[in-house]
């Protein structure tokens, strides 16, 4: 199934764009396995520290993922 | 009813103003039972970082979580302290050194309970709030701000 | 060199105006090192006191004794925290109910320091500075305020 | 020896002054005495809570006053 990622601040940079629609392999992907994805895809992603937020709510990394979850990589908080 | 929640966007494009917070206190003094308010300003600091001083942070945020995360912080003071009001406002885009970013105000009763939740939004908004900072030199390189 | 340090008038004629704390917050947007301010208002409530609603309070002072103590505050503020500034101003004469009438203003690299330092100060304005204040009724009556 | 004393506040309205020159014993009168001749001369000032001040630092009620020592009563504080 295809899903749309957000990416913000350093994360954004790193993989020089906003957002992007990415193929997961089936409907019982996990938030670990989109990581390993996107690590494989932007191997600096793997010393950067980041959150995934599904919703608008940050998860654990077991968490599924379903086929119209919003999905964002944020990288450490720098607010105020 | 199951009427969604409005809720508020607390971001205002660029500095916060000093004109800004004087509004807000002014419009405050109607409503006769508050006894205190405190206020939480938060100013980009001209920092060295390798020898390079910062001129500005250019703010970015995942705005739509980011003011969810506000509300569910701004209502969690409500439970917490006794409050009267309690006012949340963060830049996006560019903020000098010396500009503000962050103006958090509360308002209560008595003083111990517009303190309190004062530094507990403030704390929940370093901690939670999906806001984002670039720290620019006067070269035009930049490093990313981290929270700690 | 034994010059007796000159002590700064911490008093105000009348109620504390927002456009005066928009000013003080402006004058330290030069000051690039500051991370974090914290403000603590007071603000006349409109009590009701035995069926009498308090539509002011006046202030007056034992005024050099007053100065001598805010300063007095503010140095122990410097000395137990890691500040950039410090300012107190006091209302003294007729405060009405919805007007300022203590503005306490605290400036540091950091919030931790800036959080600390203001409620020290307040707290230490309310239990040592010698200002009294008699609540007044629309009848024209009055009690003496005590603070707790 | 005269001493003059300042009122404040709810005492000074009781006192119905700001201030009086006071005629008190001798130079070892203590802050004590003053104010036993203050509450004979004010019956009321015994129902009322108040600190005395010398030289603008509050002080103990054994503390000696001297000639040109400045004295003020003050009623409790209402300062923010």
């Amino acid at each position: 199934m295809k899903i749309k990622v957000l990416y913000f601040g350093m994360i954004a940079e790193v993989i020089g764009h906003d957002f992007e629609i990415i193929e997961i392999s089936n409907k019982n992907s996990t938030v670990n396995e989109l990581i390993k994805l996107l690590q494989a895809k932007f191997p600096k992603l793997e010393d950067m520290s980041f959150k995934v937020a599904l919703n608008q709510s940050i998860v654990e990394e077991n968490t599924k993922i379903g086929i119209n979850d919003e999905v964002a990589i944020l990288p450490p908080f720098a607010g105020g | 009813m199951n009427k969604e929640k409005k809720i508020k966007n607390v971001f205002i494009e660029g500095p916060i103003t000093p004109a800004k917070i004087a509004d807000s206190i002014a419009h405050h003094q109607v409503k006769t039972n508050i006894g205190a308010h405190d206020i939480f300003l938060g100013q980009v600091r001209a920092d060295v970082i390798a020898g390079k001083i910062v001129k500005a942070i250019e703010y970015s945020a995942y705005e739509d979580m980011a003011n969810k995360v506000f509300d569910e912080i701004r209502e969690s003071a409500f439970v917490k302290y006794d409050l009267t009001c309690a006012h949340i406002y963060h830049s996006k885009g560019i903020v000098k050194a010396g500009e503000l970013c962050l103006f958090v105000f509360t308002s209560s009763k008595h003083r111990t309970m517009a303190f309190d939740a004062c530094r507990y939004i403030t704390e929940e908004i370093k901690a939670k709030a999906p806001v984002f900072g670039k720290e620019l030199f006067e070269d035009d390189s930049h490093v990313w701000k981290v929270n700690h």
